[in-house]
């Protein structure tokens, strides 16, 4: 398929203005709810203990390259950093993408600044370890055993080394928060972390931590749009049934599912 | 305007002439206010935004098609080229940021300075004899018989299938380990969810293999309780459960990636690295 | 001083089980062995995956469409298939080790048969012609390319001077060629032949001609020089006064991967809402609809479970999160047990590898 | 501690299951896995395990059995090295059954490497049963231009496929011969860790109305059931362990049954020790609460 059919842009146009609804409702002062979750008092949890023990945090965006999932993870990652400077207590994360390398260390070289104390940041401790996946966890399961890091953040796109970094973090009695929305990896998580974040819960721990309108409005246009979306594939599921029976609603069908 | 050239040296002056004219558009807006500035990256971000979507959302046979086909489509591959090629050359960054950390290892001569020194010699080795297998493959002899190799590819063949190759595999099949020590720590009847993570994976486990099949493989196949057949249990648990609880996760995630989407092209960002001023 | 194969793959092995051993020593615990090489992986990875950014990205996709004609061969003249009315010279040659000799007097008109069909991109022709002595005679060269079926074929033609001694490049712009017949020039992708044709004059004198290293070019793109430009704006990221360029190329970056999920979400995630339009009953199907039944059930528990906005007081809010939540772990035991074969086939391998390639065993 | 009753110091004994520690669980894998690939090479024989194949397996059997011997099966290669663990026994065992069933096929595949691999395997069995080439099968090798190309083939196999992966024109293959089109080919089977079967369907079974049967990996076999249910694919084999069911049905021993010892040696150590983390547990909170 070249080029998109009209239900689709009926279907992105109905997201894309509930979404900037939300938005703008939030912009005019409208007040917003969202839940606790519980991850967020996780992720305070892990850098509290971690500066008990006065070890440092590993924070790996997994296989993060230049796109959407990484750049929530970064977000989390300023959020951790700020936390963790107020202790002066050190961030290390290691990177497999040097695009975002450059952007991982202004986000946290800024985060240690806005925590007030900027002389903390040690710009090595934001590395790029390798372009490869694995020879990328050979290096953190390096760096996890040498530093002895006390909490592991596992934010961001992952793929089967998931396990090796959690498992190897666990071995050695770190605390570990994970989350990401590489479904494939979220048991593998389940198993080793303390806490795990599926999916976009951690996008929403992110705006739930920042208070920042433009962000809780995109939460709750993002509910909105996923009600939207129950409902479109609910009315669909309906009119598949009705067209066992009557065979025109097939020709609606096959416009709904876009010619498939 | 952006035709290519037939002679070399006309070649080379346009080259040298772009990049002036690249560095006077740099340096016109460096000395404009940062503000200004930034609506320009904006602007820019913005432009850079609405590629995709319009080559892909004009639909064919209509008023548009033609500046779609004309302007937009034969990009696809140049911008695609383009990306790849702007990305390669920021690999320099992450080899000086290795580099920098390893030297700074062996000049303070900090605990482990040998395993850097292993790191810069074993870059070095791999590089050269990477390009001389892609580039001059027979160096120093030529003409090889049926089973002889000329010694840059007897090289590449050692450091490839022997180091990099069976390190890729090894760290790989780690996983064998730990997928049993982590299911051997998290599978236990702790709370209600913990016991379904086990139910399901013992499930599928036993429906894996010849020794689960054994266990159920007297409950006959046309009977109704036919579908407590570790196998076929495994089978339809992995059809009807599993995929519909992943197309939802999918909803959520999809949605979250077009709102950020939606934020970063209309420049609403903030906090993190979107937030600094200029 | 070439390498007998067979110790190469003795060498190969042995050095592959020692990387394959250092790295499960990490299974008893970290220690030295492990660590250097940890370290050889990364600096293998480090100068393997520089190498394969030049070799696989940097130089073909950047320099040589740059700096070189972006040539396709159309004929290298090494060997006279696909020609007619022509025989090889070894001795007169100018690239190669052979080249295409025509005796005008007795073949008025040469042919090659089997050029590359897709001349869209081309916008000149080069090649190498050589003569004996100097003529006023010319010769043309014709193309001829078929279009869609049923459209009769279009020629387009050039002629050119014979009026040198000894070997000389010829350039030939495909936008001086004259056509004949309706020819699209954007769309040029059916070329079936290339005649070459003596004038009159030519043959009468006699000359005897060669022609080496036929090929179209496109031309060097000089604009391929903004990349480098783009690509070192990065760079700037190290310098606090310059900084803001970096934000420049990353601004477009962004721009583009943010637009690009718009197209992903099409792609990639309406196909699933697609398959999801399932019938509730299915007539005489019992088990499907049953199936048909648990399937939206489960995906409108999990689909509860992500509503940020909702507080999970009410009660049906909260048991259809709470099965969502109960569905969702199943899920995952089921993903996970169906990826343990996966896992152990990985170190089976290993295992064969170590067992069946030891040199003496095999 | 003085131990009151034996059932306390059993309990204690059993409570230190909650904890093994993890370097004995490697060398369990180490032992357990090991063993079975080490053994036939000191000349150690061990037992083949039997399967017991699934209805989708069985249901694969049938619909290469029931192909009319004047019409051919096309073996459509659709995986690369990294899937050729699951992939290459799938195929393998499948192109047996068809020399052993002595029916006709064609390899091709929408990847470069995937008719090769094929095309090894078809030449080794071909000894065995006496399979020519040319007459018996034949290797229209990597095939581009995705779905519309396979339209084509359907319509015209010979217009669209030009030569055979040699190079020969398919004019002069003599079993080319009386396959023109779709309505010459019984059954296509394709084999592929990716999720290309919609374009087969599309074309071979929606609009020709050719059976499809497919050989899958493991991580995308929940995604094909659905198929199976609508009847759009008439088999089904999943990863390594349909490998095996399908060498269970033509009692051969390949790289599927093969690899099921060591695999089901891996899986019964996890459950063993997930039975005795639990049973630790469970005794460890029975001595808490004396």
């Amino acid at each position: 398929m070249e080029h998109a059919q009209l239900i689709h842009l009926l279907v992105i146009g109905v997201v894309s203005t509930l979404i900037l609804y939300g938005i703008l409702s939030s912009l005019r002062g409208k007040e917003l709810f969202i839940r606790r979750l519980a991850g967020i008092d996780a992720i305070e949890e892990a850098v509290g203990r971690a500066t008990e023990m006065g070890r440092p945090i590993l924070f790996s965006v997994g296989l993060g390259g230049v796109e959407i999932e990484t750049f929530q993870a970064l977000a989390i990652a300023s959020h951790v950093a700020r936390l963790a400077a107020r202790y002066r207590n050190r961030v290390i994360l290691p990177v497999i993408d040097t695009v975002i390398y450059t952007i991982a260390e202004e986000a946290l070289r800024e985060a240690y600044a806005e925590a007030g104390h900027p002389e903390a940041f040690r710009p090595e401790d934001v590395r790029f370890l390798s372009g490869s996946q694995f020879a990328y966890a050979s290096g953190v399961i390096g760096i996890m055993n040498r530093e002895k890091v006390a909490a592991n953040f596992f934010f961001g796109p992952f793929a089967a080394e998931s396990l090796i970094l959690a498992e190897t973090g666990q071995a050695i009695g770190a605390i570990q928060i994970a989350g990401t929305a590489s479904i494939l990896q979220v048991p593998f998580f389940i198993a080793a972390c303390d806490y795990t974040i599926i999916g976009e819960e951690f996008y929403a721990a992110s705006a739930y931590l920042s208070r920042d309108p433009i962000h809780l409005g995109s939460v709750v246009g993002q509910d909105y749009s996923k009600i939207a979306l129950a409902a479109f594939t609910f009315t669909g599921m309906i009119i598949a049934t009705l067209a066992t029976r009557w065979a025109e609603l097939n020709g609606l069908l096959k416009f709904l599912t876009g010619g498939q | 305007m952006f035709q290519p050239v037939e002679n070399t040296i006309l070649n080379i002056a346009l080259m040298i002439l772009s990049v002036l004219v690249s560095v006077v558009f740099l340096a016109v807006l460096h000395n404009v206010p940062p503000n200004l500035r930034m609506r320009v990256i904006m602007v820019i971000t913005f432009i850079a935004g609405l590629y995709y979507p319009l080559e892909f959302f004009i639909p064919d046979g209509t008023a548009l098609t033609p500046f779609r086909n004309r302007y937009l489509t034969p990009f696809l591959n140049p911008i695609g080229d383009a990306v790849a090629v702007m990305a390669a050359f920021t690999v320099g960054i992450g080899i000086t940021n290795l580099c920098i950390v390893h030297a700074r290892n062996i000049s303070q001569r900090r605990e482990g300075w040998g395993n850097s020194v292993v790191f810069f010699i074993s870059m070095i080795i791999m590089f050269v004899v990477t390009l001389a297998n892609r580039y001059a493959p027979n160096l120093f002899c030529t003409a090889t018989a049926e089973n002889m190799m000329t010694p840059v590819q007897a090289a590449f063949s050692v450091m490839f299938e022997g180091v990099y190759t069976a390190l890729n595999a090894t760290v790989f099949s780690l996983l064998a380990f730990f997928i049993t020590s982590a299911a051997y720590r998290a599978f236990r009847i702790r709370t209600a969810e913990a016991a379904l993570l086990m139910v399901g994976a013992l499930i599928v486990m036993l429906g894996q293999v010849p020794v689960g099949m054994w266990l159920t493989h007297w409950i006959p196949d046309e009977s109704i309780f036919r579908f407590l057949r570790f196998e076929v249990l495994s089978e339809w648990l992995l059809a009807n459960i599993n995929m519909p609880a992943q197309r939802g996760i999918l909803f959520g995630v999809w949605v979250g990636a077009l709102a950020m989407a939606l934020r970063i092209w209309l420049s609403l960002e903030r906090g993190g690295y979107f937030g600094r001023q200029f | 001083m070439c390498v007998d194969a067979r110790i190469v793959e003795i060498i190969t092995y042995f050095v592959a089980a020692a990387c394959t051993l250092g790295i499960y020593t990490i299974l008893y615990r970290e220690n030295r062995l492990f660590r250097l090489f940890e370290h050889i992986f990364i600096g293998v990875a480090a100068g393997y995956g520089l190498a394969i950014t030049i070799t696989e990205v940097l130089d073909p996709r950047w320099f040589k469409p740059m700096i070189t004609e972006n040539a396709t061969i159309i004929s290298t003249c090494e060997s006279v298939r696909g020609w007619e009315g022509v025989s090889i010279d070894r001795h007169v040659k100018r690239v190669g080790r052979a080249s295409i000799r025509w005796e005008t007097d007795k073949e008025k008109m040469i042919r090659y048969t089997t050029p590359p069909p897709n001349w869209t991109d081309a916008r000149y022709v080069k090649l190498w012609v050589h003569s004996e002595k100097q003529t006023d005679g010319s010769v043309t060269m014709r193309v001829g390319t078929k279009h869609k079926a049923g459209k009769p074929t279009a020629w387009f033609e050039k002629s050119f001077k014979i009026d040198f001694v000894g070997w000389r490049q010829l350039t030939l712009y495909l936008k001086d060629f004259w056509s004949k017949g309706e020819l699209d020039r954007r769309e040029v992708k059916g070329v079936y032949v290339v005649e070459f044709v003596a004038d009159d004059a030519l043959a009468e004198s006699g000359v005897v001609l060669h022609i080496d290293e036929l090929r179209y070019c496109i031309g060097r793109k000089w604009y391929w020089i903004f990349a480098l430009v783009g690509g070192m704006l990065y760079y700037t990221i190290f310098m606090p006064r310059f900084a803001w360029m970096s934000r420049f190329i990353i601004g477009i970056f962004m721009g583009l991967q943010a637009g690009y999920t718009f197209k992903a979400f099409v792609l990639t995630f309406y196909p699933q809402i697609a398959k999801s339009l399932r019938p509730i009953y299915v007539p005489g199907n019992i088990s499907m609809t049953l199936n048909n039944i648990i399937f939206i059930i489960t995906l409108l528990c999990v689909l509860v479970y992500f509503f940020f906005t909702i507080e999970h007081k009410r009660p049906t809010i909260r048991t259809t999160a709470r099965l969502g939540r109960l569905l969702l772990m199943i899920t995952f035991g089921l993903i996970f047990g169906n990826t343990i074969m996966a896992r152990f086939s990985l170190f089976i391998k290993r295992l064969d590898f170590l067992i069946t390639q030891f040199p003496w065993l095999k | 501690m003085r131990v009151t009753r034996i059932s306390d110091f059993v309990l204690t004994m059993l409570s230190r299951f909650q904890q093994v520690d993890r370097r004995i669980i490697y060398v369990l894998v180490w032992i357990l896995i090991g063993f079975p690939i080490v053994a036939p090479h000191v000349g150690i024989r061990l037992p083949v395990l039997p399967m017991y194949p699934t209805r989708a397996a069985r249901s694969f059997f049938e619909a290469v059995e029931s192909v009319p011997n004047d019409k051919v099966i096309l073996v459509a290669c659709d995986f690369d090295p990294g899937t050729l663990g699951e992939n290459g026994p799938q195929c393998r065992s499948v192109i047996e059954h068809i020399m052993r069933a002595g029916k006709k096929f064609i390899i091709m595949g929408l990847d470069q490497v995937g008719p090769t691999i094929a095309q090894a395997y078809a030449e080794e069995l071909a000894k065995k049963y006496g399979y020519k080439y040319g007459v018996d099968y034949c290797n229209f090798g990597w095939i581009t231009g995705g779905q519309m190309f396979l339209e084509r083939m359907c319509r015209d196999l010979h217009a669209a496929v030009k030569q055979d992966k040699a190079g020969t024109p398919l004019s002069e293959i003599p079993m080319m011969k009386n396959v023109r089109s779709a309505k010459d080919i019984g059954l296509v089977v394709e084999f592929t860790g990716s999720g290309l079967l919609p374009l087969y369907i599309a074309t071979f079974n929606a609009q020709f109305g050719v059976k499809l049967a497919q050989g899958c990996t493991g991580i995308i076999g929940p995604e094909q059931f659905p198929y199976l249910d609508t009847g759009q694919l008439s088999g089904l084999l999943v990863g390594l362990k349909g490998a095996a069911e399908y060498e269970e049905m033509l009692n051969v021993v390949g790289g599927g049954k093969r690899a099921m010892l060591p695999q089901s040696a891996g899986h019964l150590l996890i459950i063993v020790l997930v039975a005795l983390g639990n049973i630790g547990m469970w005794a460890a909170r029975k001595v808490e609460r004396r």
